[in-house]
């Protein structure tokens, strides 16, 4: 049945778009799995140290490999999420995740999340208007992380770099959540006025 | 005093200077045939008619506050018979019908006024569950209307007909649903029993029960010790506070529900008008404030305040199917303490204690039900069984596995 | 209102789910003689109590944490948020 | 008219000109004018009408507070009623009109009302039009309803839009007034992060109203200064025309910004923007309201606040009058007389119901001290008042001042009440604050500038220390501190005319008396029973008045009396605001299947199923009926092939060491015995022993368990697992995680669904019914090498088989199923199609498990395994819920064929009335059935097994009709389960 194929799409189709000084963009090439923790911790953490590359991290906070490969959201006290590049490398293969042994529970969440990177001067001012989280730098440091609430949705924000955030929002009400921060966006970017 | 258009003219032309007091201000007896704690709307109707209705008029009302100080003066005042249960449609029934004769009954304009509830639907599964209602209450000997999407819209055309997220597709319509002014019923109850012997204490808050070998022998109150034959609760959202008195603990949990009106404006909403794909209910008072609200906040409390949350939400849903309100102003919001209990039904019954009686339960249900709860709580008070219409009521009902569920949500309060 | 979760910090209420009483975390044993009366008690009677009271809430929009928050329900001030995790335990609730 | 009042520049740019009409009258304003300054301004003195008796009134404060100058502001659909003119900031080509009256303003003829008064007493509706019975609804109340209320909404969707948001600080400081400016600029160079809020377009708040000093400047210099100060400090964040209208619990704010109410359009931004503010920290620095006095007639345009009257030469450089009278119970009210008559403004009087010496000279004016006025005269504006030495003065204005009450109700948002202060006059914030609340300033009773300056500058002191942040030095600041002696007086006793305290709902001193006959004699009563309060203006000019009197005539004290309860909002906020962007569409996200595009370009009518949006049915060229295509799916489908999504079913992973254990727990039927590889239909209770929800769980491996949820209790039953993994047996290794979103899954059902799939499936993978049967469940792959699961299970009762592949494949997966179906004329079907061969199945679905059904009740309480514990178990077996004659699920159908079933419908036995007493159950779902060629139906009805063959009547009163329906078995087709297992 060789004529027979599957092509895959992102959630939002590789959106791409520039509100004033700030841009938001879809995520792509990214793999998410989540790893849930045993009962018995000890052997899962060590394996995880050993394959990853890093320590779990606390709730709130994230982690990345030395080697930078992979990045782990602190979402639960026993459950992570890890991230990695799932772009096809030049050898024509993707990256996996590796066997982390009996003591964890994996699961594929890669086509569960919609990603959106916004990234620029106004992105705390339009995360503002649908975030409850307080953003400010000092107190939602670069590489914390959390889900929350915006707008009626589970979203997961992580504070990538100065004025640059990472959002996972359900993949099936993508178009909601990219709706709800174009809005965001639109609604702090200053427009002129004379009156 | 008798109230009438000539007794205003009279007064009126006299300066206004011969007017009495509604009601005395009695000092406690030191023993009551019965006594009714609390002086809320079903305390103070359950006194008119066993005054009324059974003659018995040696009956004190013991209030903590003054009296309509709880969920009778801070309900969004509608009156409705739109169940579905056997359990409950016939007594809501008797509710109605009580209400359309009370205003002559009691000689006190409660400004009733049955211009129709409308319940929307939104969906096939929703509307064959208003088929299934509006039949129960037909079966019931009570009114129902099931409209179409035209139907609604020839009620109330300025609904979002046209870019709402969940379209209106119908409605389930109540023409003798629609809404009293609220302080009046525990006024007019109050005048009625008050001339009829029944003593209303005001601030007098009960402190303790005194029960002596299972028997309830009387209360210990603020103002002393008051003997009585029969005691009977009637507190609301303090049904678990008083009933831990006697011992008991009850399937019932206290929730706050806020209430919101809107400053005043000309006649814009037909009659009460609620939305099935979210939580807003609306009517418009006589003096023009858009009256609306939701769900309960959600949590156990007993502050009568409520958080923003909930206010957005209900806020949210009104503009999701009247875009034409967002320019009316909300002018106050408030909360009340309900009793929820552990099907969204309410309790009116005997305790295992003698002579110890308990209504409540009443969730957020409590102000369309003054009427038959006063009328059925005296009948079990004046004959020891329960009226015909409540004999569902019982607080026994979840150890026998005899729910009374609406909504069918179990044992969580807070989702009734 | 503004739950203190002890692993993530103040976070707004309306991120949770309320349940109700934390006597919802003992759950009788099916197996003792008067089962149904346990279970009755355990699912329908409540202590209501006016003042500080110990209730499961959950973190549906955060970590999923189910919490035991301390609150009381006159005020409602919260004196005291624990994973309800760790309390079950502490109460003797295992497998 | 020209600027007839305008005597200077005041803090307005009279260099421009801004145009604006009151009804439908053009009139010049400049910016930095209200509508109430520049109506003031050129001299229009009547703008409005009471409530009740339609009295003509005129603006009476410079505030939120005001009672009177309510306007129509806008026009068409940006119309907004019950504006005040008060705080309606001007802009050019402002439209306003007045409200409430018909006819023209000047001539109202609903004044009628004013003339009957004597019977409009307080309480009188509950009096009377209680005869004839049916006359208050057709009559009474329709003439009640349309003279009631004040503006009026336009009809129309708002047009415009509303925006939310949320903030944190250290310190949320509302108003800023001098308190609230200087404790900001303290905790601002304290390095806290400051929100300094306050409701006017002009922070400085009673600094622009006032001629006081601070550091030989002008306090309005001061203010301007120190806001330019504090705008540059990052840490602080300025919030004017920003009103916080509530606090909630812990600390949380509402608050609300006015973005584009100034300007003349909104150029697509948002209108206003409804705050959350998260704040370890407040001080409220609300500063006071000045209250009137009760006295003859005192309704009368030209009547007004003192302190308004000055804010408006000061301010904005208008008087309001020509002529100016002043009343007054304290030194305060001396400062209107003096700035005016600087300003050179004719002041006639100064009356002073205090019998001292009077406390400043006013050039030109007749002081007249332990007097008050007792009457006006002036039908649409004042021209005399009579004073009770018998003597008349003339004047055009009457500034009053009956001395100021602060602004305390932030502080009782969480019910705490103030207390009486006898030495101010006034209610003062009493010690039970809400957590994390502090006063300063005159809403803490500091009334004279300098003691609101220092006040502020020692509560930050404070707060930050409380904080743990180092408060900088307190800076030394030298203002006035001008004297505000007061000594009560609430109303003239020698007046016989009718006196007003709430202007706006027309309750005078004689309703309070009347209340008080009539028993009404609790605050609340009284409030209730006069309205005294209610109105828009919540009482902010005339509830400590009213409860004075009432306190004096119940003999009681202030303090004793109490207050009636402040609630939220301080002032009113627009319920579009509280909406935010919550309008039509984006009232709630909304969930599209990952073949919702392949759908659409499809043409697939859509249907709302909780927030998703599902393909109902797919019509084709030719069908003018849904019901057309949905038959034609239903028989394609069983007739050959057909492909269904049913992605939005709540998919869970449940992994761990004890998943069959936990799942034994939750489901009633155990699933530890399940074999890898295998399928299990499922059902879960309550705790209650009602149906919580069912579906199939499926055994991945030897600690992977997919379980499969309704989509509409996918949430719950999650939080419901969750719950029980760590609340119930926290010691059981399990995991859960959503996969609901990963997978896109199709079912694909018909006798030929086996054909088509092995043109998809990967060779490796036989799906043959030896290797592959009823109820088999495998990891697969696709079109060459595609990661997929498949499942052999059937809701529609024929072969079929679920195939899942990730989300990203959703759109693609269906046009290759299609095309690897175009043999079997495979076609998609919609939910309908679903429904219908769910229904002919006999399978329980949303209406049958709507909350009230225990597993008897649908004939499958035999699944409720006894030898094991699991939720819902024990209370499963109350006699209430097992009762001899309980509803048992069965079929119906019509004995007539031609007769069409309606859900809804409730069965009584035939040659019954149908009444609650003859109930024997419902009919919960329909469908026309294409393949049995007549409607059926399921039901709950009372012994339904052992009733099988009998006729009863499905009884709709509601639609008018009652069929006759026979019994039947839920299962229409395939009863023996043939075709599901071939």
């Amino acid at each position: 049945m060789a004529e027979l194929t599957l092509k895959a799409q992102t959630p939002l189709r590789g959106y791409s778009n520039r509100f004033g000084d700030t841009r938001l963009s879809e995520l792509s090439d990214t793999a998410i799995y989540s790893i849930g923790l045993a009962l018995e911790t000890a052997p899962a953490l060590k394996a995880i140290k050993n394959s990853l590359g890093t320590d779990w991290p606390e709730p709130g906070k994230s982690a990345s490999s030395t080697d930078g490969v992979y990045r782990l959201l602190g979402l639960q006290a026993d459950q992570v999420f890890v991230l990695f590049s799932a772009a096809t490398a030049s050898d024509g293969q993707s990256q996996q995740l590796p066997n982390l042994g009996q003591n964890t529970y994996t699961t594929d969440q890669s086509d569960s999340w919609a990603g959106l990177y916004i990234e620029g001067l106004s992105a705390v001012a339009a995360l503002e208007r649908i975030c409850p989280i307080d953003l400010h730098s000092s107190v939602f440091e670069i590489g914390r992380v959390t889900r929350t609430s915006m707008e009626h949705l589970a979203v997961i924000i992580l504070h990538e770099a100065e004025n640059r955030y990472l959002l996972l929002s359900p993949t099936s009400s993508a178009q909601s959540f990219l709706h709800a921060l174009e809005t965001s966006l639109q609604n702090v970017i200053p427009i002129p006025i004379d009156n | 005093m008798r109230y009438s258009a000539l007794q205003i003219i009279k007064q009126g032309l006299t300066g206004n200077k011969g007017w009495t007091p509604a009601w005395r201000e009695p000092e406690p007896k030191a023993d009551y045939d019965i006594i009714i704690i609390g002086a809320g709307g079903h305390g103070l109707a359950t006194a008119y008619y066993l005054a009324k209705e059974h003659g018995i008029t040696n009956v004190a009302v013991l209030e903590k506050g003054w009296l309509g100080s709880g969920n009778i003066g801070r309900n969004t005042t509608i009156i409705r018979s739109n169940y579905m249960l056997p359990g409950n449609e016939p007594f809501y029934e008797l509710s109605m019908k009580l209400w359309e004769g009370l205003e002559q009954d009691f000689n006190y304009n409660a400004m009733i006024s049955q211009r129709g509830i409308l319940n929307l639907c939104h969906s096939d599964p929703q509307r064959d569950a208003f088929a299934r209602r509006g039949n129960a209450m037909l079966m019931a000997g009570a009114d129902a209307v099931l409209l179409d999407e035209d139907g609604v819209r020839k009620l109330c055309p300025d609904l979002d007909f046209t870019n709402a997220r969940f379209p209106i597709k119908g409605g389930l319509w109540q023409k003798r649903g629609g809404t009293v002014r609220h302080d009046a019923v525990a006024w007019g109850y109050a005048r009625g029993a008050d001339e009829r012997g029944v003593d209303i204490i005001q601030n007098c808050e009960v402190v303790g029960m005194q029960i002596d070998n299972g028997v309830c022998t009387g209360v210990e109150t603020t103002r002393g010790k008051i003997g009585a034959k029969k005691v009977a609760v009637c507190v609301a959202g303090s049904s678990s506070r008083v009933m831990s008195m006697a011992g008991m603990r009850l399937p019932i949990e206290s929730h706050v529900l806020q209430a919101f009106v809107s400053e005043g404006l000309k006649p814009t909403i037909p009659g009460v008008i609620t939305f099935g794909a979210g939580h807003f209910y609306i009517s418009q008072s006589d003096k023009g404030g858009l009256v609306f609200g939701g769900d309960i906040d959600g949590y156990n409390t007993y502050a009568q305040r409520g958080n923003l949350p909930t206010v957005e939400d209900v806020c949210e849903g009104g503009m999701a199917i009247m875009p034409h309100i967002g320019r009316a102003r909300l002018l106050r919001m408030w909360g009340g303490v309900m009793d929820m209990s552990m099907d969204g039904s309410p309790f009116i019954d005997k305790t295992d204690i003698s002579g110890l009686f308990f209504n409540g339960g009443w969730c957020y249900g409590g102000f369309k039900a003054t009427p038959a709860s006063g009328w059925c709580y005296a009948h079990l008070l004046a004959t020891g069984s329960p009226h015909e219409t409540a004999t569902e009521l019982k607080l026994n009902r979840f150890k026998r596995g005899r729910m009374i569920d609406e909504k069918g949500v179990g044992a969580q309060p807070n989702l009734h | 209102m503004i739950i203190n979760h002890p692993l993530l910090g103040p976070r707004d209420a309306a991120e949770f789910v309320y349940l109700g009483d934390a006597s919802l975390i003992n759950r009788p044993d099916s197996a003792t003689s008067n089962a149904a009366e346990q279970f009755y008690e355990y699912l329908y009677l409540r202590d209501n109590v006016a003042g500080e009271m110990r209730e499961l809430w959950y973190h549906e929009q955060g970590d999923r944490s189910w919490l035991v928050v301390t609150r009381n329900t006159l005020t409602h001030e919260i004196s005291n948020v624990e994973l309800a995790r760790d309390v079950a335990r502490a109460q003797g609730r295992n497998r | 008219m020209s600027q007839v009042n305008r005597i200077e520049q005041g803090l307005v740019d009279t260099n421009r000109e801004l145009k604006f009409t009151f009804n439908d009258k053009l009139y010049i304003a400049h910016p930095g004018d209200t509508l109430a300054s520049a109506l003031l301004a050129n001299g229009q003195r009547l703008v409005g009408r009471s409530f009740k008796y339609h009295r003509p009134r005129g603006i009476f404060s410079c505030g939120s507070e005001e009672p009177n100058a309510l306007v129509e502001l806008r026009r068409g659909a940006y119309l907004e009623p019950n504006t005040r003119a008060t705080v309606t900031e001007l802009f050019d080509g402002l439209q306003a009109r007045s409200q409430n009256h018909r006819g023209p303003l000047g001539f109202d003829l609903m004044g009628i009302n004013d003339l009957l008064s004597p019977f409009l007493s307080a309480g009188f509706y509950y009096k009377t039009f209680m005869w004839p019975k049916a006359f208050w609804e057709k009559l009474y109340e329709p003439v009640i309803r349309a003279s009631a209320g004040l503006g009026s909404l336009s009809g129309l969707p708002d047009p415009d839009s509303y925006d939310k948001g949320f903030l944190h600080a250290d310190i949320l400081i509302i108003g800023a007034g001098s308190a609230g400016l200087s404790a900001a600029l303290l905790a601002g160079e304290s390095g806290a992060r400051v929100i300094l809020a306050d409701e006017d377009f002009k922070l400085g708040g009673r600094l622009h109203a006032e001629t006081l000093q601070v550091d030989g400047k002008s306090g309005s210099q001061w203010a301007t200064s120190t806001v330019k100060t504090l705008s540059k400090m990052d840490n602080v964040r300025l919030m004017s025309r920003t009103t916080v209208y509530g606090a909630f619990d812990h600390g949380i704010y509402g608050a609300l910004e006015r973005k584009t109410d100034h300007l003349a359009s909104a150029h697509g931004m948002p209108r206003q923007v409804l705050w959350r503010i998260y704040a370890k920290r407040s001080i409220v620095c609300t500063g006071a309201t000045e209250r009137s006095i009760a006295f003859g007639n005192n309704d009368r345009p030209g009547v007004m606040l003192a302190g308004a009257v000055r804010a408006y030469a000061n301010r904005w450089g208008v008087t309001p009058g020509k002529r100016v009278a002043v009343f007054t119970n304290n030194d305060d009210g001396w400062r209107t007389a003096t700035d005016l008559v600087n300003k050179g403004v004719e002041v006639s009087a100064v009356i002073d119901s205090r019998s001292i010496e009077a406390p400043a000279s006013v050039a030109g004016a007749s002081i007249i001290m332990g007097t008050n006025v007792i009457d006006t005269m002036g039908r649409a504006g004042i021209h005399t008042i009579a004073l009770s030495n018998k003597q008349t003065i003339k004047c055009d204005c009457l500034a009053v001042s009956g001395g100021w009450n602060p602004n305390v109700h932030l502080t009782c948002h969480q019910r705490g009440r103030p207390s009486w202060n006898e030495k101010q006059a006034c209610f003062l914030p009493d010690g039970v604050l809400p957590p994390g609340m502090h006063v300063a300033g005159a809403a803490n009773g500091a009334l004279s500038l300098s003691s609101a300056i220092n006040s502020g500058f020692l509560v930050a002191t404070d707060v930050l220390q409380s904080l743990n942040l180092n408060a900088a030095k307190m800076p030394s600041v030298n203002a006035d501190d001008e004297s505000t002696n007061i000594e009560p007086f609430w109303h003239s006793k020698q007046s016989t005319k009718r006196c007003w305290i709430d202007l706006q709902n027309d309750v005078t001193t004689k309703d309070i008396v009347v209340s008080h006959q009539d028993g009404f004699r609790a605050v609340e009563h009284l409030k209730r029973y006069t309205t005294l309060g209610m109105a828009t203006d919540q009482g902010k000019t005339s509830n400590v008045l009213g409860l004075a009197i009432m306190a004096e005539h119940s003999g009681k004290s202030i303090q004793e009396t109490g207050t009636t309860i402040f609630r939220p909002p301080y002032s009113p906020v627009p319920i579009g605001a509280l909406a935010g962007r919550s309008r039509g569409k984006e009232f709630k996200p909304t969930r599209k299947t990952p073949s919702h595009d392949w759908a659409e370009a499809r043409g697939a009518v859509f249907v709302e199923t909780g927030n998703w949006l599902r393909a109902q049915w797919f019509p084709i060229e030719g069908e003018t009926h849904w019901r057309e295509s949905v038959d034609r799916e239903v028989l394609q489908t069983r007739n050959s092939v057909g492909i269904c999504d049913v992605s939005t079913l709540g998919k869970i992973d449940v992994q761990g060491k004890d998943a069959g254990e936990f799942l034994d727990r939750v489901y009633a039927n155990t699933f530890s015995t399940l074999a890898v590889g295998k399928v299990r239909y499922g059902i879960m209770l309550r705790e209650d022993g009602i149906l919580m929800d069912d579906g199939t769980t499926a055994r991945m491996g030897e600690h992977h368990y997919v379980m499969t949820t309704t989509t509409a209790n996918a949430v719950s039953v999650f939080r419901h697992l969750e719950f029980c993994r760590q609340c119930l047996w926290p010691g059981l290794d399990v995991q859960l995680i959503s996969a609901t979103e990963q997978w896109a899954q199709y079912a694909v059902a018909g006798p030929n669904a086996r054909k088509l799939l092995q043109k998809v499936v990967d060779p490796d993978f036989p799906i043959d019914n030896e290797n592959f049967p009823f109820m088999a469940c495998s990891d697969i792959t696709v079109c060459g090498g595609i990661g997929a699961r498949l499942f052999r299970i059937s809701f529609s009762g024929e072969l079929a088989y679920e195939i899942a592949v990730p989300t990203r494949y959703g759109n693609s997966i269906m046009e290759t199923l299609l095309q690897a179906g175009e043999e079997f004329d495979a076609v998609p079907y919609g939910t309908e199609a679903l429904g219908v061969m769910r229904v002919e199945k006999g399978h329980a679905a949303g209406n049958e498990l709507n909350g009230q059904t225990t597993a008897a009740n649908i004939g499958l309480g035999r699944m409720v395994s006894k030898k094991k514990d699991s939720i819902g178990n024990t209370l499963s077996e109350r006699e209430g819920m097992n009762r001899e004659n309980g509803l048992v699920l069965v079929g119906f159908k019509p004995v007539n064929s031609a007769s069409t079933l309606s859900a809804g419908a409730h069965f009584v036995t035939r040659g019954n009335a149908a009444t609650t007493e003859n109930d024997e159950g419902w009919m919960t779902s329909v469908a026309y059935s294409p393949t049995l060629e007549c409607s059926i139906g399921l039901g709950f009805i009372q012994r339904g097994q052992a009733r099988m063959g009998e006729i009863v009547e499905a009884a709709d009163p509601l639609r008018g009709k009652s069929t006759s329906v026979e019994i039947v078995s839920p299962h229409f087709i395939d009863p023996d389960g043939e075709r599901l297992r071939g």
